[in-house]
């Protein structure tokens, strides 16, 4: 099932900052949230920035295991009756001789996709293997990009129809939009042609989001910035930014 | 012939992605870091996914008064001596003509400049022999900008020339450890006045120097994909000055010491050849010092840039962060690791690698500098020698085409040649 | 740009016949012995009726490979630290990016060929800083010949980087006084082995050295007219860069130690004015150092073209061929005399001169440094301030366009910059 | 009255090695001689080389004045019905205030002209002065020029119709004809038009004459090696070498 255009997707670490307040924070992102990106719990977040990482560390105190954490992913989101994919590093689970009992588990757990941040850096060989595997167990590929990427690897990525293919926009932390995220949002657009583009990292306002889906995105995801004000005012505070970006976009398609 | 107009981002041609800078997970917050001390606009380069990058107007001017494009010449007397004239033509692209005596301006220009256009009023850096210490404030002085560059104590001691030089440049330049950081108090107090410094220790300095006013901006030397990318211009211009000549390559050589030279002079040919558009029998030989050999003894895998893990880990050949080199002449080639890319590239095998001794080296510099009228960097002076030995394969193999780039001039690492 | 094809020879359009070089009354032979001496073809070019002499193949080859075209850039922080940007226009020719780092090498590579084209297997000459004995041993080593410069022994034990690049290049550099000539010897008898050495003892012992093997050439590195010929591919690509920029000077401005650079730089320029064809209105400065000051407080008289009078007398403004000029930084600067085209010229009014005393000199070298980003020599830094001096002068008077020669960089006279 | 063409011209230092030597050399060359250029014995020859400096050394102390030497000059020409010009630097004279009485007695001798080397490197200005005088004198003018030598002054002198004008070739000392010397005379040929042009200095064989006069000149004169010849072989050796050339002229219109 398509995911919609455009779209605004909340990330989160599965049982962060407990399993309790991971369901409820999700339950009041939901109705602002298309779909979500829930994170397992890593050991070594490699690719992410410091306030997730240590959602990451704190939640990994909280469940004890993969299966653990996909069964209270796919308990929240089917009560909040939301769509999610879930993110996670193969190299968490033993690399890739880990890869399909890790589909499987995840595709039981109810998830539209699997999103291998490492997968085409540290194991670009398994790419043929993990569509494959993904297939097979039901679910549409996602991929994980960056913003310096060979560009006969995104369209060989879009012509794999995934359900995604997630930009990394990283580290562009500054208030206003660099240009260059612009110009590689575009030229991604450009080199995916019509696959679904979502953009991610370091947006955290409903003016970068717009821009970022100006510049040619299909969505965006914000992450950082809704554990932050999670942890500075609650759920209400998160979700104050999720329906703020979401009603931006709804109201620029207008 | 003219200046390029756009550097080449060879992240869009690798076979592979290119695995990204991560944080270390003992230390966070190092990515994070480094966005907030580079030039927003160098950020920007190194997390470009553009095939080609406009060289900002102000970048190209700047290239064209500082003596750019460079000229290739065709080393004559280098087959000569070497015995290989007739049926080996040996070519060399030198950067030596730039006004600080290397390559290191090119990025250095760029970074000046992005510097300022974040309104900065003051750029920073650490250096060890001088190099890029010298390059920095010469870029930064044609912004505008303060220059404060922390120089390891020893060699702020024994390169009077290159300290001297950064300062009539108006940079100040402070022996490291210096007692304007923490970091730099502390190694004084655990190891006394006498400290000799090291360069990770001057990193450590110079970034929480930047940190400690927002005018200030932390400018890299080599290493980072964006730096590379800057260095482009030599590869580009090598491209169409060769095609001027005719002449059609079957080995490119360059020295190796974080690997910008190196990147910048290969990879518009390495490019061409990955897009399958071109120069599908070259081959690219990276000369890097035995006392650093990271390309062909290292490990590739995540490691600091930086001993102190003060910036962040890429993906790459690396002798471990906290390797030692022993002391040589090449200052430059003392790197523990390799750039991304370049490693990459060499893991793929599209780059192989040569580790040469100093004494070696330093022969082949003083053959070139009688066979050329060119006295090279020591580091350069890699090159010189790998050329060497691939033009002698090349000739018992009934000839061909070596190019290589001349990073720099010795006219200021004379002691090396003594 | 290409480099030019010709060097212009100036004599064909003075005002008036250029006073020829002639023996000492007291001293026959002199003019036969710089004709036995001299490569034959160095002579040609001296006594050459052409108003345009084609560079020969070789030497253009090598101008090419070695850097030439230089650049001419836009002094835009220098304007603006000037606080005349917007009326006055800077433009400055760069010799430095040759190899050894100033013009010195254009007529050495010429002057080394043609000791070659003798059959000549060593090139002989003296130095006292080393910028010229540098060049020398550059060009020589491209010609595959040896080479032997007598440096001064104070500079021989204060300059060790330029004696080790001299080596590196393969040269024997001796110290002068030496035991290898009957003048070195006389010398040590005389004043015993603390002797500083003099530049006057120095050509007399190369010059002696020369004469005693027929295969040996000596290599004048300025004040000859063939000299300044051979430097005219500065003005020649200044003139061709102008016009593409769209730019007519209103000044030009070089620095004079013999003349070569500055007539290098001018003549073309100057030529085409003496002939009525353009620049009606340009205004020649030539800079001196207060230390030599031959065009401002000179006589204009035939003198010897060095102290010992081994070589001929030329016409020109001399503060007598004994001079002992104060100590300065610019080494290559304290020459008695200057060019007899050049003192003509001078004489005549074409030629305006100024005398600078080296501390505003290199406070303005300084100036440049941070303005400019390169570190001129201490000789060109004169021509620095000269121009500063011009384009203050042309402001206050509406704007207009300066155009100054800078002739070498300071990588190597970073004391001067203490 | 013109001088032929090609023509040869022997120079003497006057009264050198003695006057009596003097006179009957200047008759043993005078067969094959078109016309002598005969040097007042002076102080200081500025551009001469070493051999003719020392005949004036020499001459200086067997001639007491200007007049003796012209009259012995004239003398010996007349005798041997030798046609001559007179050579001589102005600076001897007194310079610019000494220039009339210099013409007037040069004039007296019955030389065709006066030849002043320094006149135009030493004395620009007076060029006008000095045409006028000579021709006032029945004299006609005739220049010194260097290799080194302004285009536009070779035209203006040849404006002028003078009876010669001098190309110094110096300091050509080579044993083979330098190309630079060719194409000087060469050059010089064609901005003085149909001028007379007499090519001198370093002059010592008829290979090298013949080569100077198919560069263009119109003659060759002969010094320092007719001296060196005579030191060594006397006027036989010296007057060898001046039929040797005329021959080869002569053989060459042939
Ligand atoms: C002249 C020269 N060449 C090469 C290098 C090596 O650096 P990179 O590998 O970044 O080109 C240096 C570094 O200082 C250098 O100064
Ligand atoms: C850099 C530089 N500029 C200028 C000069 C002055 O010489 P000239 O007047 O012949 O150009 C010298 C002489 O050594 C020099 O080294």
């Amino acid at each position: 099932m398509a995911l919609s255009r455009p779209g605004y997707s909340s990330y989160l670490t599965i049982a962060w900052p407990s399993p309790s307040e991971f369901q409820s924070l999700l339950h009041k992102l939901a109705p602002c949230t298309d779909f979500f990106e829930l994170g397992l719990p890593a050991r070594n977040p490699l690719y992410d920035g410091p306030t997730i990482r240590s959602t990451h560390r704190e939640a990994l105190r909280k469940v004890g295991s993969r299966g653990e954490a996909l069964r209270l992913a796919s308990r929240a989101a089917s009560e909040a009756g939301a769509r999610f994919i879930v993110m996670t590093y193969l190299w968490e689970h033993g690399g890739p001789r880990g890869l399909r009992s890790l589909v499987e588990d995840v595709a039981a757990s109810g998830a539209d996709a699997l999103l291998l941040p490492d997968l085409l850096f540290e194991y670009p060989g398994l790419l043929v293997e993990y569509v494959d595997a993904a297939k097979n167990n039901g679910l549409q590929p996602a991929f994980f990009a960056s913003s310096k990427f060979p560009h006969h690897i995104l369209r060989l990525l879009a012509g794999m129809k995934p359900l995604l293919i997630y930009l990394g926009l990283q580290p562009a932390t500054g208030a206003s939009l660099p240009v260059a995220v612009k110009s590689n949002v575009a030229l991604a657009r450009e080199l995916i042609e019509d696959s679904y583009l979502l953009a991610g990292f370091a947006i955290r306002s409903p003016e970068t989001a717009i821009a970022v889906i100006e510049a040619g995105a299909d969505a965006v995801v914000v992450g950082s910035e809704l554990a932050r004000l999670y942890k500075a005012g609650g759920a209400e505070a998160a979700a104050g930014l999720a329906c703020a970006i979401k009603k931006a976009l709804v109201a620029r398609r207008g | 012939m003219d200046i390029p107009r756009r550097w080449y981002n060879i992240a869009a041609d690798l076979p592979e992605p290119l695995p990204p800078l991560v944080d270390p997970p003992e230390r966070d917050g190092r990515i994070s870091l480094l966005a907030s001390i580079l030039p927003s606009r160098l950020i920007e380069d190194e997390y470009r996914l553009d095939r080609w990058v406009l060289i900002p107007h102000e970048v190209l001017e700047a290239y064209r008064k500082l003596g750019r494009p460079t000229p290739l010449a065709r080393a004559r007397g280098m087959e000569k001596q070497l015995g290989v004239d007739g049926r080996v033509r040996i070519y060399y692209k030198y950067e030596g003509v730039l006004p600080t005596g290397s390559h290191k301006l090119n990025t250095a220009i760029a970074q000046a400049y992005y510097a300022s256009l974040d309104g900065a009023s003051e750029v920073v850096t650490e250096t060890g022999a001088g190099q890029w210490g010298l390059a920095v404030a010469t870029a930064a002085s044609l912004f505008s900008l303060k220059t404060t560059v922390f120089m390891t104590a020893s060699s702020y001691e024994r390169k009077a020339a290159r300290r001297t030089l950064m300062a009539a440049l108006g940079a100040r330049v402070v022996p490291s450890p210096s007692r304007e950081t923490r970091s730099g108090l502390e190694a004084i107090r655990a190891a006394g006045e006498g400290h000799p410094g090291s360069l990770g220790l001057a990193i450590a300095e110079a970034v929480e120097y930047t940190l400690a006013d927002e005018h200030r901006r932390y400018l890299p030397g080599s290493v980072l994909e964006a730096v590379l990318m800057h260095q482009t211009v030599i590869g580009l211009e090598a491209e169409e000055q060769l095609a001027e000549e005719g002449v059609e390559p079957d080995v490119l050589v360059a020295c190796v010491g974080g690997g910008s030279n190196f990147g910048g002079f290969t990879y518009p040919f390495l490019g061409a050849r990955l897009r399958g558009e071109a120069y599908r029998k070259l081959r690219f030989v990276a000369a890097e010092s035995s006392a650093a050999p990271k390309l062909t003894r290292g490990e590739y895998r995540y490691d600091g840039l930086d001993s102190s893990l003060m910036l962040p880990m890429a993906k790459m050949y690396t002798l471990g962060k906290d390797y030692v080199p022993p002391a040589t002449h090449s200052a430059g080639l003392r790197y523990h690791g390799a750039a991304a890319s370049l490693s990459l590239l060499k893991r793929m095998g599209y780059i192989e690698a040569v580790a040469l001794p100093e004494d070696e080296v330093l022969a082949a510099a003083r053959r070139f500098a009688r066979s050329e009228g060119i006295i090279p960097a020591p580091e350069s002076a890699h090159a010189v020698l790998a050329a060497e030995l691939e033009a002698r394969r090349l000739a018992s193999r009934g000839g061909g085409v070596v190019v290589f780039n001349l990073s720099g001039h010795g006219l200021l690492d004379y002691e090396a040649m003594m």
